[in-house]
Formats: C-alpha cells, structure tokens, sequence
C-alpha cells in the first residue's frame, strides 16, 4: 500500500512534468504561429510597446473623474 | 446568579481551550507578519483575523445553521460558515480572483519572447519533487500523508495562491489553512529565500548577460493571446479550463479595449470583496486540531523545500536553453518562472543589478514570471485529473 | 500508462463532439462581432466567453455539485452552474441590472414631453406581432414554438436585454442563449436596420421637422416620476412590477440627491459585476443542443422582423400624433420607442440631421427612448401574467 | 390545439397591445398632472435644464477626489 | 373575455386590501422623511422603497421559490426574499455594514482619553431601562411582549441600525421593521430630542467647561487598539464577537496602512452594495399584519423613551466622572454616548457653542460617540446570551 | 408568569448594566495600559494627531487617480 503511495508519487512527477511541458512548449509553438499570423493578417499600426500595459495613463481615468479635474482646472484658471 | 453562572459559562476564559489560544497567537503572529514584515498583507491580514475570530470560544463564527423540519432556520449559521462553503468549498472564491488577476496581467513581455514560457514550465518541478517528498515522509512512517495530501501541498511550489487554494479545497480542505499559510508566507519570503540559491547556480558572467530589448507587441496579439491558451486549454487539458479560463477571461476584458468599465471593477471592487472574504475563509479552517500538528510542520518544510527546487529549475533550464541557442538568457530571470508575481521578477532584477548595475531585468523576467502562473495552472489541472483517477 | 490513456482519455479533443466545436467557433464569432464590431460588447464579451467555457468538453462548467446523504458536498458544481442558479433562474441578475440601468436613466426628456409615450407604446407592437408569427410558424409546422417560446421571442422587439432575459428565463429557459444573442445582436445592429425603415416611411420634409426647445424640468418633477409610475404600476399591473419598480428605485436613488453614495455604486461597481455574472451565466445557455437547431435560425430571423416592425410602428405612430395635433414632433423620434437605449436616439439624431443639418433630435429622442423602455416592461409584465394563465 | 395557439397568439396581440396602450396613456395623463401639481405646490425654482441630468458635473465627484484634486491644485499653484 | 377578466383579477386595485394601501403610503411617508427631512437617508431610502415594493398585491416580492420533488425551480422566488433569507436572517448583512463601519471610524479621539468609554457605557442604561418598560407594558396587559420582544425593542437605544437590526432578526424576526425604521428615524431625530434633555440637566457654567486638547496618538496604538479590543471581547464576551469582531476587522483594515484598497472597497463599493439591499430587506419585513398593531406604536413610544433616557445617562455619568475627579470633562460630550455617529457628537458641540462660541467639543465628543458603538455591541451580545437562556 | 417576565427585565438590566459597565470599565484600564506598552517599546515618532484619521488627505487617492489628476495639471501647464 505504502509502496504503491511512493508508485503514486512518481507517476504523478513523471505524467505532470510531462504533460507541463508538453502543453508550455506547445504553447511556445501556437503563441509564435498567432503572433506571426495575427501581424501579417491584422496589418495594424504597432501600437503598443512590449512591457507597457495595453490600459495605461488616462484611458483608465473614468470620463466622470476626468470631467471633475477638468473642471478644477478650468476653475482654477478663472480664478487666477 | 443563574445568569451570573450562564454568563460566565459563556464568557471566553471559561470555554477556552489551549489549542485555541495558541492558535488565536498564530493569529496574530500572521497580522505582525502582514502588518509589521509587510508579508502578502492583502490575504495574510484577512486570513490571521480570520484564525482569531474562528478560534473565540463559543462565538459561533463556524457554526452550522439548524434548520427545522418544514426548512425553516432555528438558528442561523455563523458568518465563516457561510463565506467558507459558499466561496471556498465551491471553488468560487479563487476562480473569481483568478479573473482579477488575469485582469492585471500584462502578458505583453511573454508575447515579446515567447520562449521564456519554457522557464515558467521548468518551475513547476518544485511542485512535483514536493509531492514525491510528501510521500516519502508519508512510506518512512514520518508523516502521514495521502496521496491527495501530497498534491494538495506540492502545488505551494507553484507560488500562486489561488491556484493552492482552489487544488487544496477541492483535494484535502483539511489542510487548507496550513497550505495557504505557507503558500503566502513563502511568496513573501521569495527575496529572502531565492537570491543564495540564484548566486550559487550561476557564475558573475551568466549573471551579468545582458538581454536585447524586447520587441513592441501589437494589440491584436494582445487580444488574440488569451484565446488561443483559452483553446489549446480546452482541446488538450480541460481540468486546467476552470482556472486558465477564468484567467483569460480577465485577460481578455482588460486587452480587448471595449469594456473597460467591466475590466476596472473586476480589478478593484469586485477582486478586492473577494480577497477579503477568501482570506477570512481560508482564516476559519485555521483549528487547532487541523493546524497544531506535526503534518502542519511537515508542510511549512516541504514547502520551502518545493520554492528552493522551482527556484533552482527555472535558473538550471535558462542555462540549458542557453547551452542550445545563440540568443542568450540571463539564467537569473529563470527563477521568476515559480511566479510569486511580480516579487520574485523583482528580485531577479534586484541580483542582476548587483552583477552590472546597467542591467535592467525587470521587464525580461515578467515572461518567465506569468508564464509560471500559467506553468502551475497547468500542473494543478493535471494534479486534479490524475489523483481524482488514484 | 494508465495514467496516460487517462489524460489522454480526459484530453479535450478525445471527448471533443462536433457541437461543442461549433458552439465555440459561435463564442469566438460573438467575441468577434463585440471586439472587432462593437456589438454591445459589455454583454457580448461575457456571453461570448461563457459560450466557449460551456462547451469546453469535460471541464465542468456547468457540473452539478454532488452531495452525500448528510448533505455535505461530494463535488462542487462549476462555476457557471451557480451563476446560472442563484442569479438567472431566480431572476436577481435582470433585476439588480435594471437598478442600475434605473440610476443611469435621465427621465427629463420625457418629463418635458409625456407625449412620447405612445411612441415608446407604438414601438411596442413589434413584440406582439412576433408573437404571432411565431405562433403561426408553429401553426404551419415549420418550426416548434410554445405560446411561452413565442412570447420569449416577441420579447426580442422590446430591444431590451434585461428584460428579453427576464421573461425568457421565466418562460423559456431552453431558449435563453439564442433569445439573448438575438437581442443584443439587434441592438447593435439599430444603426443598419433602422435608418432604411425610417426613411421610407417619411418624407424628407417630414424628416426636416423642427420640434420647439424641451422645457426645463424641475428636481421636484424628477424625484416624484419614478414614484408616480411605480404606484399605477403597483395599482395596475403588478406583473410588471419587479422590472418596473427596480427600475423606478435606481432612478429614485438617482434623482433624491440624498443618496448619491449608493447611485454612484448602483451605476458602477454593482452594474459592473452584475452583468459580468450575468453574460456568463446566459453564455452556459449556449449549449449545441438548445442552439444549433432550426429554432434558433426561427428565432434570429423573427427577432430582426420583430425590431423592424417596432421601427416602423414608432414611425407612423408620430406621423398619427402629428395628424391629430398641431404641436408636430419629427416623426423620426418614433423609431427611437423601441428603446435600445441610447443607440436608436442617435439613429434618430443622425438620420435627421441628414434632413436638416440644423436639427438636433437626440434630446427629443431620449423621451420615446426611455419610453420604450417602459413600454418593454410592460409588455413583459402582461405576456408572464397571460401567458402564465395559458 | 394548434389553432388554439394562433388564437392564444391573437389574445396576446390584443390584450398585450391593448394594456400597454393603455397603461402609457394614462402614464401621459398621470405623467402632466403630476408635473402639473409638484411644479405649482413644490413652488421650487426651476433649477435643471430638461436633458441636463441631476447628477452633473461636479455634483457626482466624491468628496476625497474633489478634495484631491484640489490639494493638487493648490500644490500646483504653490509650486509655481 | 377570459384574458380581460384575468388581467383584471391579476390588476394590483381588484386585490388591493386596505393594509397594503396604508402600508405602501407608510413607505412614501419614509420617502418622504428621508429625501425632504434628510432621516438618515442611506437607509430610510432602501426601506421606504422596499416597504412599497412588499406591499404591491400580486408583485411577489415576498414569494418563496417553488421545487418540484427532483429539487428543479418550478417558480423563483422574489427579490424581497432572497434578499432577506440571504442576508438578514443570517445576520450576513449587519456583520457586512459592521466591518464597514469599522474601517470608517477613528478611534484616535477615544485612544487620547480613554475615561470617555465610561459615557459610552452609561448611555447604555437607556437600552435596559427600555427593556424593562415593554415587559412593564406586557405584564400589565397593555401591550403583549415576549421577554425576547422587549430585548428587541431595548436595543433601539442603542442609537445603532445595523445592531438594532442584528438583535431583532436574531430575536424577534417579526418586529424588524418597526424597530429598524424606529432606530433609524430617532438616530435622524437626535438634534431634536437631545438638546431639551442635555440643557435641563447641566448648568451653563457646566456647558460651557472647556477641554483640554487632546494628545496626539500614535499609529501603533491606532493598530494595536482594535486587536485589543477583540481579544478581550474573546476571552470575557463571546456573544458580542461576531460584531465587534468585524467592526474590530474594518478597524485594522483601515489603520494598518497595508491594505488600503480593500479599506477602500469596504467603505465604498462594499458598504453600499449592503445598505442597499439591507434597506431592501428590512422594508419586506413592513408587511400590514406586522405594522398596523398596537405594538409599533408601543415601539415607537418605547424606542423614543430609550433614547432620551440613553442621553439622560451619558450627561449624568459625565457629571459623576467631574464629582470625582479633578480632569473636568464638558458634560454635554455624555450625551454622544448614544453613539448615532457622528450626529450625536455634532449636537454636543452645537450645544457647547451656545453656551461658549469659542469651546469646540466635536473632536471630544467622538470619543464617546465611537465607544457608544462599542457599548451597544457589548450590550447586544449580553442581551443575546441571556435571552436565549430564560 | 407575567411577574416572571418582570423578573427577567430586571434580569437582564441587572446583569446586563453590569456587564457592559463592567467591560468598557476594562477596557478603560487595558487601553491605557496598551497605550503606555505600546508607545513606550514601538518608540515610534508620533506622527498622527488626535483626531486626524490615518487615512487623511491625499493617503486615501488611488494612485491610478492621483496620476490622474498629475496628468492633467502637466498638461494645464503645458498648455500655458
Ligand atoms: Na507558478
Ligand atoms: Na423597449
Ligand atoms: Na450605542
């Protein structure tokens, strides 16, 4: 029963690394196909640089907040 | 004086049992951690305040409601009766904030060099070595550990918190909080425990490579990346399909720049509620009779062990992905591939610089870095699939 | 080797049914038109995405959660089997989005002119003239519509999500998928299918009609509306009541200025998370066996005659008014009672801008829009009251 | 029973028109009585422009970001 | 004719019974308090509203879901239900609003004088005294309450919804309406009822005794105070954990500077999620048959008598503290004992600067204010465990 | 029994004013006590003054809406 416990143990080694592998390299392979696809077929402007997040800067400032800052400086700027 | 005598029966100080008080101090060693050593503070405060609150002596938080013969409540349940079975034993809780995270994942680095998903696989022999050494300890008679035990505790080497919780409540829910302990404590210790074993596996020359930038990414690979994992998961692996699939899920509101609205709340509001009731969640299976025991040693062992093996994986495969191509790897960034997102991608940069302070990581090991989340993803839905068959 | 075969055996494509691949290859087309087209992508995103992880062979999705005799839990369920549960089959998720969409609804247009109403009521005609073609397809053996699938399929014309999946879930659960994606499909696609209707209906010197400045609206009149409408709803037609008076309760939160912490949180967060839940849970509809039937093609094809004849009916509906009264309203406001709010108001705008470059009609448009609203509430309210007695 | 259904069919067009008809007609009444009697007994002065909605501007920032961005404001100002 | 007649039978004026109508105009009368009288608005909205939705004959609000023998939904239930099965009767909600409360309080006033918990408690006599006078009610036939009825209607004096709330759905289920909108409409009422009372009982030498500033407090203390605190409502008073428990959990949330974001969750998008549909909940429970008796206007008069004698106590006590020691404190801030946070605080200093325009009591006042909260708590949990035991 | 229900409201004013003064009457006494351990061995500065939450001002502002507010004061600047 033991035994069979270590027996368990190595299958689960042997089949999960494999299977980690097999699926990550495989997923290497389908990623490179995809981007190389993806850039040929899509023909777009190479907007974004690598690294930089897709949501940055003010496109994720809600419309409402960035009314309200408009709004202060406007107020602001009258005020001067 | 009946009710001077109920209300003292009822007090704490007359219930308590030692097991409980000491783990009400394993509370609040969890919050010094936190709150003091900065340890993961977004799960470990929840989860030390839920150990307190599930160890006060007659307060009920884990009481099971009483229901009457015709279904209506005598009594009601206690609060992390109900977080715990409608959160956590269902799976819902981590699956929800695997979405939060794939709404925080910028998987633009990883599509810049695809390869460094191969680190990120390479991590994962920590979670399965860890298994091995489970049932070692278990056949020598040392401790006792089922197979499901085992699993349940290799998968803290996939340094991902939700992924251990989802495998763990679903494989041995009684080691739940033990596993969850760890998984975050050990992600918080990641710039402690990795940088000796990086230096000790690589030469000052290795450590000092310097990596060309990375290529721009286009938003169309952006969008069209978590769909495709999203297939090959589904056509090769549907176990690993609840986990990866609501990460994609996440990752795909946040690129696809029409839901923007949808794409915020899932990472502020809605991830944040989450976080807070899966850590008192994961805080009310922190019992006595579950934590203070030899196995729960056992655990914090074996799981350091499983972070210093996916440490020294990913740092060894770099090197030999280096021995087979032209287009050299810093090995350092290998030991991103546990995960323990972004910490241990930090602390690649951080030993990188010390060998040239020119060298900047940061961005080469963000790949390898969500690779390994996906890297244990996978290893959990093979762990569920094939000890389900055991 | 066992263990092979058993990954093997639990691998997507060995378990893979043609169905299911077409049922994905239809979420990535609904990721397609949302992402790509703009097609309601709030909605259209989650569903798409639900449809794929629903027919991802073996994972599980929309398991059953399995209990012992005693009644603890042998199994979880999936995630989209409790979504599906406790937010769609109990009606919450419709309701708690109609909140919302009660909070971000601006009756003042409709306030400073009650008229257009009957334009919101006229558009409704759409929905019971589908009905009955789809009763009479049935009639003719064509295809196999119940009065409850008819009436969840003349529901499409209200151009109304939360309500067609209302009723729909009430009704005729079995159709949800298609009646949803019929739904929001159609609204985005107002733009194509209105403008042509519009224009043969009218003259362009009718198109070219100038309607006279809306009169203010006080706060007093807005805070008093949404209670006006739901005690007639109350006092007649309580079946529409869970649609309307939600939707009265967000506005009332809304306008009562004395509560705008919990609008602001109605109108976001909540929405937010709501139809994350909600477009899942619809997407685990989408099964090949409920969707890729003659039905469904039934269904698309009577929910695109519904919104045309919902069109036409706001038209000449105003071109009635205007005969019967001197106050004249630009009759292309008509075609905005079918609501699809705001996407028909501009259509509206747009088409009579054509006409007349000086002649802004969105505000104008905004009255019959939310009428249309209304209008679909109601008309969902009497068809689950007739229905139900059928 | 399928002529049944054609005649259910009927009974819904004409009873589900009929209400809905109905129902917003009087709605308009209901609708302009109302305004009608707030407008005269609330006696409150006409403050919002039909189409301009209660929530506008800077009513529906929150407090702490209004407070932010005016200590931003006032940093700015004391910056230059 | 059929169809006319059962549209008629279903309409909500052929079933209308006269209990509803009074009901749904007590709903527009809460409307009405709250949005032009600005009662506590953040409830009083949800519960009027959630009054008239419970009261519109043939809505459904309140129905109980329909299985069928295999345990398949053959009719879902209403909102109103699920909303109060969910979170009411299992005291979710109140524990919800709790940790929110928590994580907006600061206890910094109350750390720089701690004497001030003494007021707290003392304005805690009001719940006891009230107590006894419903059981006075009851035993000279008067009025019929149960001892657990009584506790219910004590707790009003508490001056704090979601504990009044808490104790009533435990206790007597039945009265949750009228305690809950009393509580809620005497806390909007404090400005009103408390000045008379604090005036008689000081002379203005004694209202117009000036503080001292209060010391500053340091960050640790801020952190260590709510750890403290629960571990001695854990040894001594178990009862009152589940309260302060979470209250003690939003507390350290808020002061511990390491989760701010799920501090901010919980006092924005979390909280208001909750008071939305605990106003819902409660409003269900304003059913005819619970409301229109003899009872209610015994609760009111009750809960009107429990606050004027809680604000009576917390001057008295301040008083007794002055007779006793040197350190003079001003013995208007015992009135904000109640807790009513933060109205209560704000009479006593508008009361103070009547009699000195130049002495603020806002900041002292707080203390008392927050250790009112803290009173009532305690208070619960011994109600709790000793009616639960006669 | 009805004499028993004026026993037991006498009961529960008597233990229950008994408790909850004698609680917060602890909790007076260990919050001191906190309050001197903690200030004497954290020897911390002191860096927050009564009455001021430690979530104050700008503490509170996301950081997405403080870079926000940044952007847009840049910009208002740049604008000059
Ligand atoms: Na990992
Ligand atoms: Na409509
Ligand atoms: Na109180």
């Amino acid at each position: 029963m033991d035994s069979s416990l270590i027996a368990q143990g190595l299958d689960l080694l042997l089949y999960g690394m494999g299977t980690v592998f097999t699926f990550l390299t495989l997923l290497v392979g389908v990623t490179m196909l995809m981007s190389a696809l993806v850039n040929r077929f899509a023909a777009e402007e190479i907007e974004v640089i690598a690294g930089a997040s897709a949501q940055t800067g003010s496109a994720v400032v809600e419309p409402r907040i960035a009314k309200a800052i408009q709004a202060a400086i406007d107020q602001h700027r009258g005020r001067k | 004086m009946d009710n001077l005598i109920s209300l003292w029966a009822s007090s704490g100080i007359a219930q308590l049992q030692l097991g409980q008080l000491v783990m009400m101090s394993v509370g609040l060693g969890l919050l010094f951690l936190a709150i003091k050593k900065g340890f993961e503070p977004l799960l470990l405060v929840p989860i030390g305040f839920g150990t307190i609150l599930a160890n006060i002596p007659g307060a009920g938080f884990d009481a099971v409601p009483v229901y009457d013969a015709l279904g209506n409540m005598e009594s009601p349940g206690g609060l992390l009766y109900y977080i715990y079975h409608a959160g956590i034993e269902t799976g819902l809780f981590p699956l929800i904030i695997f979405m939060g995270v794939g709404a925080m994942t910028d998987f633009g680095p990883l599509l810049a060099n695809p390869k460094t998903l191969l680190l990120g696989a390479a991590a994962q022999v920590g979670i399965f070595t860890t298994v091995l050494g489970a049932v070692g300890l278990s056949h020598f008679g040392i401790l006792d550990f089922s197979i499901r035990d085992a699993a349940s505790i290799g998968i803290i080497g996939g340094a991902d918190g939700p992924t251990a919780i989802f495998v763990t409540s679903k494989l041995a829910p009684d080691l739940l909080g033990a596993i969850a302990v760890a998984a975050y404590s050990y992600m918080a210790l990641v710039p402690i425990i990795q940088p000796p074993i990086m230096r000790a596996l690589t030469t000052p020359a290795e450590r000092g490579i310097k990596m060309e930038q990375l290529r721009p990414v286009t938003k169309a690979e952006r969008i069209v990346f978590p769909l495709t994992l999203l297939v090959l998961v589904a056509m090769l692996l549907p176990d690993a399909a609840p986990l990866l699939g609501m990460f994609c899920f996440g990752n795909l509101m946040r690129e696809c720049g029409v839901v923007n609205r949808l794409s915020d709340t899932t990472q502020n509001a809605l991830i944040n509620i989450v976080t807070i009731f899966l850590g008192l969640g994961v805080g009310s299976k922190m019992s006595a009779e579950k934590f203070l025991n030899a196995e729960t040693m056992g655990i914090l062992a074996l799981g350091a062990v499983a972070f210093c093996i996916g440490t020294a994986s990913g740092v060894l495969m770099a090197k030999l992905m280096n021995s087979l191509s032209t287009n050299k790897v810093n090995p350092l960034i290998g030991a991103a591939g546990v995960s323990a997102v972004p910490m241990a991608a930090r602390v690649a940069n951080k030993v990188g610089l010390e060998a040239n302070p020119q060298n900047f990581l940061l961005m080469h090991a963000m790949g390898p870095n969500v690779a390994g989340v996906i890297g244990s993803a996978v290893a959990a839905g093979v762990m569920i699939n094939l000890v389900s068959g055991m």
